[in-house]
C-alpha cells in the first residue's frame, strides 16, 4: 500500500483540509449563490415579470391571494404554537418550519385534489394545504403515535423520517398513475440534505426510466441539521436532474407566487406525460433543526438575519398592501382567526389521550400473527396480574 | 385452469405457474426486477410472463434493490400487488432498508389505514456451485423484524399455493425459495384448498426424536429419517413452511411425543432461527424434554467458496451426528 | 493525561475522551458521521473534537449513511482508522448493505490480506422518549452475521476503555452505545489496564439465579438485584458487554452455580440475543438447569410511541415477574 | 385512494406501458447513439485527429503500440481459455470481457504503479495490466476462493460481485491520498446497469463534496445482463457527472488509444487536485453476461454483427499494420505467445487444489472470535470422529 508521508507533498485543495475558521461562520457564502432562481414578487413585494412562469398565476384573484397570506400567516402560528408546547412539555420534539412557508402554501396549493403528497418531517404546510387537520400532526410528536392521519384521507402520505425513503414511494405512486391511466401527479418533498441518500439518486433514475408523472420538491433551506449545503454538493442542487434525463429549476422559495406557479408548470409536465421535474425551492430554515437542536453552536445571526428581510408572509404583505388587494379588515381577521387557531391545538393537544397500553400490538400486521396474539395474551395476563394485587 | 388438476412439475416451475394464475386472476398483481422480462430471470421463474401479460405487468427495473422495493411500496399505496424479486439472496441488502424501516412499519404507523401487500421473492441458500453472495440464507435478519411474514416452501405443490397465499396477504411477505430445489419435481394440484400459510406439517411421523426444518433442508431431513430409520430410529420430520410466524405448536405437539429436537437451517446457527426455536420450545416443553434442543446450521464464518460449501452446510452426517447426540442423553 | 488518572464523568463524556485520546495518539484515526464536527454530534459525543483535530480528521459527512461506511471502508483500505457515527440506530440500514457484505466479508475474501479496523458507532435503545427510528435496538440484526464484533458498554469506565479496544481492533466492530446512559456519571481510570473486549464481567454476586444483560439494561438489572435481595433473593448479575462473540464460559459458570438464567436486553425477544444465549446456555448446562431459560425484551411489534414505551420497554416488574418465574419452577 | 379506471383516459407515454416487440428485438438502438464518443482511431483503423485528447498520445511509441496490441490479444486469449475452462468444468462460472479489451487496456495503461484500481468482476484486462497473475483470477471462478490475489501487491482491489459497492471504497481510498498529500489517483470501475445503484450516486456525491482524486470509469457495454441501457437511463450516461459538478465524458471503449487518452486526462485531472471525472466507454459486451447466461432470449445477432465491425484488436491491428509499426514476425511471436498462455493458464487451473477444509474459519476474524475457536475445533472433532471410523 503507498501511503506517502504528509510532508512530502503539498496537500491537495479540498473541501476535507480547509482550515476552520472558527467556531462560529458568519455570513457563509453558498457556492451557488450566484444562480438566480425564479422570482415573481421581490423581498419589497414588488412584482416582477418572467416570461416563462408569469403564465401560470396570471389568473389569480385577489382572493386566492389573500387566500395564500392567510395559509402562510396560520401555518406560522400553528408552528409557533407547536414549538411552544414543545417548551410547555406538551410535545416531546417539534420540527419548525418557520422560514419555509412560501415553498410549501405555493406548491401545496398549487396541487389538485387528486394528485398525491409525500412529505418529510417539516411540511406542515404542505398539510395544511391538504386539508389535513394541524391537530393530527402533533400526534407523533407528542409520542402518542407513529402517524395520526389517514393518509388516503387528503392524498397525504405519513410523515417520513428516515431521510429520503419517500422519494422512492413517490415515484412507485407515480408509476401506478400511470398504469391506471389518470391524470394526476405526485409530489415528493425532501431537502438539501436529503439530496445526497441514494434513494433519492434511485427516484431519480426510476422515475425517468418510466416517464413518472413524478415532482421532487427539494426545500434547500442551506442547512441539514449543522450542515452547510458545501457538505451535500459543490454545484446547485437543481442541476442534479439534467444527469438523469429531466429538468431541474431553482426558484424562489421564500415568493409564494414563484413556488405557486413554477410548481405548476411541473405538475403540468408530470401530467401531459412528460415525466418527471425536480424544482428546488431556494430558501432558508429560520429556525433551529427541532427543538432539541441549538444552531448557535455552528451558524452566526448574520445569516438569519439577512434571510429575515427575505420573509415569505412580509413581502406577500407588501404586495397585497401596495395593490390594494387587501384591507386593515383582512389583516385584523386573521390575526383573530389566527389566535383562534393556537387556542384550538393548544386545547386539542392538552387533550389528548395517551394510547391504549394494547395500541402495542395492533396493527403490526393486517392479518395477524401468531406471536403477535402470543404476547398480547401475555401482556393482558401480566396487567391483569397488577389489578389482581390491586396496584 | 382445466379438469386435469393434478399436475408434477419442477418447484420453478410451479411459482411460475402461480405468478401466472395471479397476473391473471387480478389486474393488479405485478412483477417486478432485474431481468424477470425478456430474459424470464436468472431462473427462469418469471419465463414467458412478460410476454403474455406485457411490460406493464412484468417489469424489468433499474439495477437498484432500494429503488425496487421502494417503488413497490409506493405502487402498493396506489393499490398495486407487487411480487418483486430480487435476483440472490446476497443481492437484498440495498433493499434491506426499505424492507425494515419501510415495507415492515407503515401498516402500524399509518394504524392500519394503509396495507402494503408487497411479496418479496428471494431465491435463497446454498449448494449451486456458485460464487460470492448466490448462496446465503439471510432469513434471521428478517425474522427478528416485526411487521414482516417470512415463508419458504419446500416442495413444488407448497410453492404455487404458498405464493398464492402471500400474493393474497395483505402484509408483506418474504418469499425465500430453496434455489437449489427449483429442479426437483412434484405433485401441483392447483385446486386443492391449501391449509393456512403459516402452518408447519408433518411430513413424516415417528416417535424417537423430531426434525424440524424449512425450504432447501426439508428434503435433506427427509434423507436423514430415511437413513435413521435404516437403524432403527423412528424420526418424525417437521416441514416449518413459515419462519414469521413459528409454528410453535406444531413442534411443541411434536417434541412432547419424542422428547427431543433437533433443528436444521442452512443458516449460520449464531442467531439463527434454531436458536429462536431452542429457547421458545424449551421453554414450552421443559419437563418433556430428555436432550437439549440441538442444532445443525452454517458456521459463523462467511459462505465459504463453492469447494468448501459441502463441509458447510449440513449435510446427511452431520445431522445424524446431533441426532446421536441428541439420543445419546 | 496526567497524574489525575480516575474522574468521574458522564458515559457519553467517556466516549468523548476516548475518542480524544484516539485521535491523539494516532495519526490514522478518523472521526466521520453527520454534524460529527462543529456541532459535535446530536449527543455531544463528539465535542470540541473537530475544533482541536481539524475537519481533515474529524468530518462532517454528506447525508448518506452507505456513503460513510462505504467510504470508511476505502479509507481503512488506505491504512486508516475511521470511528464511523451513526446518528440514531434507526438509520443504520441504509448501511446495512455496505456493513454486512463489504465490512464485514472484506477480509475474509482477502484471505486475510486487507484489515478494516472500522469502529461504527450507534447511539441506540429506547427510553428518552423520541420519535420513531430513535429508540431501537438492532443487535442481532449485525451479530448473525460473521466478521463483525459487536459490543456495548453499560458504564462510563467500560465505555472509555471499549472504546479505546474497538479503535485498537484489526476488526470492524459495531460499538452500541446506550444512548439513554449517556448522561450517567460513572469513574473513568485512564491509566487502568483494562481486561478483553470481549469478556462478560460479574457485576453482583448472588447465588439463586443469573441476570445477564449488557448496555442500557445492565443499571435495570442491577436494581432489579437491590429489589430481590430485599424479598432475600440473591441475584447474579452478568454485563455480557460484548454480544458477537458472546462470552459463554462466564454465562455459563454463572448458571452452573445459581442453576436459574433470566436474559434482558431491549430488543425484541423473538430471533434476540436472548435466543442464542437460551439456546447455548441449556445446551451446556442441560443438568444444571432448573427452569428454563427465560427472556425478557421487547415485543414482536415496532418500537412504540414515545408514551407507550414504559410498557414496551423491560422495566423493573417485568424482570422481577421474570425471575419468579423462574423461581417458581 | 385515487384509482381512476383504465379506461376512463388515454395512458401517458411511458416506457412501462409501451407494447413489446416480440421476443427478440432487432438492430435496438441505444437512446444516446447521436452522443458521438471521443475516438482516436477509427473502425478501419485510421488515427483521427482531436485537438483535446491527441496531446495524451503523441509521444507513444511504436513499441507501446505493439504494448497494447500484445495486452488485449492476450486478454482476449485468457478470456477465451477461461471459457472454455468453465465448458469443461474446471471452472463453475466465468464473466466474458470480449469485446471490452480496449476499454480495459487503454484506462488499465494509463494508470501509475502507485495509483489504485477498484474493479467490478470483468476487469480481466486492467487486472493484466497492473501485473496480476491471470490465474489468480481464476480462483473464485472455480470456487477455491472469494478473492485470490493480494489488492496490495499491485494496488489492484478484489473484485467486487454485489454491484457499485467498490465506487465507495474507491471513493474513500482517494480521500484518504489526499489527506495523505499524496498525488496518486483511484480509478473504479463499474458498469451501464450498476450506474443505477444508489451506492454510485453516494460516490459521486463525497468525491464532489472531498475533491476526491478519483476516476469513475463507467464501461457502458450496453447490456446489464438481459436489460438494454434504456433501462437504466433516459440519457446518455457521460451526462450524469454534471449534476453532480464534476465532468463527464464519452470515449470510445472500443478504441483503446482513445481509452488511453481519456483516461491519462481524467487521471491527471485528479492527480493535479481537479477532483473527480466521470468517463463513459461506449463499448459492447459482445458475448454472454456470463456462461450461465444465454443472450439469445434477449438480442438478436444483428447488434453482435454491428458491434464486430468495430472490434477493438482488429483496428489497432489494421493501424499497425497500415503504419508498419508491426510486422509479420511480431504477430506470429504474438500468437505462439498467447498459445503459451492458454497452456499455462489451463494447467493451472487444473492443478489448483480444492482449498482445505478448516480454511472456512480462517480470516473470519483478523484478532480471534471466540464462537469461530469453538466451532473450529468441533469442527476438527466431527471430521476426525470418521477418521477413527476409517472412513
Ligand atoms: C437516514 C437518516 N439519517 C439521518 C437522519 C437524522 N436526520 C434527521 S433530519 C436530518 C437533516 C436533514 O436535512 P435536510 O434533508 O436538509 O432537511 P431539513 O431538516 O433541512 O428540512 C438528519 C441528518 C435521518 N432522519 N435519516
Ligand atoms: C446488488 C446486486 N444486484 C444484482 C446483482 C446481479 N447481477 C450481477 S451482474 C448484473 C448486471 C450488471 O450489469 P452492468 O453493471 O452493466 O455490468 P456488466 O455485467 O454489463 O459488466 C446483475 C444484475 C448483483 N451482482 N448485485
Ligand atoms: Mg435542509
Ligand atoms: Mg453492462
Amino acid at each position: 500500500m503507498t501511503v506517502e508521508s504528509t510532508a512530502a507533498r503539498k496537500p491537495r485543495r479540498s473541501a476535507g483540509t480547509k482550515s476552520t475558521a472558527g467556531k462560529r461562520t458568519t455570513a457563509r457564502k453558498s457556492p451557488d449563490a450566484e444562480h438566480e432562481p425564479v422570482q415573481l414578487l421581490t423581498p419589497e413585494g414588488e412584482r416582477v415579470k418572467n416570461a416563462e412562469y408569469d403564465k401560470y398565476v396570471d389568473d389569480i384573484t385577489p382572493e386566492e391571494l389573500r387566500g395564500l397570506y392567510r395559509d402562510m400567516v396560520l401555518t406560522r402560528r400553528f408552528d409557533a404554537e407547536a414549538t411552544s408546547l414543545q417548551r410547555q412539555g406538551e410535545l416531546g420534539l417539534w420540527a419548525s418550519l418557520l422560514g419555509q412557508e412560501a415553498a410549501q402554501i405555493g406548491s401545496g396549493r398549487a396541487l389538485r385534489d387528486d394528485d398525491y403528497v409525500f412529505p418529510t418531517y417539516r411540511e406542515h404546510g404542505v398539510a395544511w394545504c391538504r386539508g389535513v387537520d394541524p391537530t393530527n400532526l402533533l400526534g407523533m410528536f407528542r409520542g402518542v403515535n407513529n402517524g395520526g392521519w389517514d393518509p388516503n384521507g387528503n392524498n397525504f402520505h405519513l410523515y417520513t423520517i428516515v431521510i429520503g425513503s419517500q422519494t422512492l414511494h413517490a415515484t412507485g405512486y407515480a408509476m401506478g398513475i400511470t398504469k391506471d391511466g389518470a391524470d394526476s401527479a405526485v409530489i415528493a418533498y425532501f431537502g438539501d440534505g436529503a439530496s445526497s441518500q441514494g434513494d433519492v439518486a434511485e427516484s431519480f433514475t426510476f422515475s425517468a426510466v418510466y416517464n413518472a408523472p413524478v415532482v421532487f420538491f427539494c426545500q434547500n433551506n442551506q442547512w441539514a441539521i449543522s450542515e452547510p449545503t458545501e457538505k451535500q454538493t459543490r454545484v446547485p442542487l437543481y442541476q442534479r436532474a439534467q444527469g438523469y434525463g429531466f429538468p431541474g429549476v431553482r426558484v424562489d422559495g421564500n415568493d409564494v407566487l414563484a413556488s405557486l406557479a413554477v410548481t405548476k408548470w411541473a405538475l403540468e409536465r408530470a401530467r401531459s406525460g412528460e415525466g418527471p421535474t425536480l424544482v428546488e425551492a431556494y430558501t432558508y430554515r429560520m429556525g433551529a433543526h427541532t427543538t432539541s437542536d441549538d444552531p448557535s453552536r455552528y451558524r452566526g445571526d448574520e445569516e438569519r438575519l439577512a434571510w429575515e428581510a427575505k420573509d415569505p408572509i412580509l413581502r406577500l404583505r407588501r404586495f397585497l398592501e401596495a395593490s390594494n388587494h387587501a384591507d386593515e379588515g383582512f389583516f385584523a381577521e386573521l390575526e383573530a382567526e389566527s389566535e383562534a387557531l393556537g387556542k384550538r391545538v393548544r386545547e386539542a393537544v392538552r387533550a389528548m389521550p395517551d394510547p391504549d397500553h394494547f395500541a402495542i400490538f395492533e396493527n403490526v400486521y393486517a392479518d395477524g400473527h401468531a406471536l403477535v396474539d402470543e404476547e398480547r395474551a401475555q401482556f393482558a395476563a401480566y396487567q391483569a396480574s397488577f389489578a389482581d394485587e390491586g396496584v | 385452469m382445466a379438469a386435469e388438476t393434478t399436475k408434477n412439475m419442477a418447484l420453478a416451475k410451479a411459482i411460475n405457474e402461480s405468478l401466472r394464475h395471479a397476473l391473471d386472476a387480478d389486474p393488479k398483481v405485478l412483477i417486478m426486477g432485474e431481468d424477470v422480462g425478456k430474459l424470464g430471470g436468472v431462473f427462469r421463474v418469471t419465463d414467458g410472463l412478460q410476454k403474455d401479460f406485457g411490460e406493464s405487468r412484468v417489469i424489468d427495473t433499474p439495477l437498484a434493490e432500494s429503488g425496487i422495493v421502494g417503488t413497490a411500496i409506493g405502487l402498493a399505496l396506489r393499490g398495486y400487488r407487487p411480487v418483486v424479486e430480487i435476483q440472490f439472496d446476497g443481492f437484498v441488502f440495498p433493499a434491506y432498508d426499505q424492507i425494515v424501516t419501510q415495507l415492515a412499519k407503515m401498516h402500524a404507523r399509518s394504524l392500519g389505514k394503509v396495507k402494503l401487500p408487497v411479496v418479496v421473492r428471494i431465491p435463497y441458500g446454498g449448494g449451486i456451485g456458485a460464487v460470492e453472495h448466490h448462496s446465503e440464507s439471510p432469513e434471521s435478519l428478517f425474522a427478528h423484524v416485526a411487521g414482516l411474514k417470512i415463508v419458504s416452501p419446500s416442495n413444488a405443490g407448497d410453492a404455487y399455493w404458498m405464493m398464492q397465499q402471500a400474493i393474497q396477504s395483505d402484509d408483506p411477505v418474504i418469499f425465500f425459495e430453496p434455489k437449489r430445489r427449483y429442479w426437483d419435481k412434484g405433485e401441483v394440484n392447483t385446486e386443492a384448498i391449501p391449509g393456512p400459510l403459516h402452518k408447519a406439517r408433518v411430513v413424516r411421523e415417528g416417535t424417537d426424536l423430531t426434525l424440524v426444518a424449512y425450504g432447501p433442508m426439508v428434503k435433506l431431513c427427509q434423507e436423514v429419517a430415511n437413513a435413521a430409520a435404516e437403524e432403527g430410529r423412528s424420526l418424525e420430520v417437521l416441514d416449518l413452511r413459515s419462519v414469521s410466524p413459528l409454528d410453535f405448536d406444531a413442534i411443541q405437539a411434536s417434541v412432547e411425543k419424542t422428547r427431543r429436537l433437533v433443528v436444521v437451517h442452512e443458516a449460520p446457527v449464531f442467531f439463527g432461527s434454531g436458536a429462536e426455536i431452542a429457547a421458545r420450545i424449551t421453554e414450552r416443553c421443559f419437563y418433556h424434554l430428555e436432550a437439549p434442543v440441538l442444532r445443525v446450521g452454517g458456521y459463523h464464518a462467511p459462505y465459504p467458496p463453492a469447494r468448501l460449501e459441502d463441509e458447510y452446510l449440513p449435510g446427511l452426517d452431520r445431522v445424524l451426528d446431533a441426532v446421536d447426540r441428541a439420543l445419546a442423553y
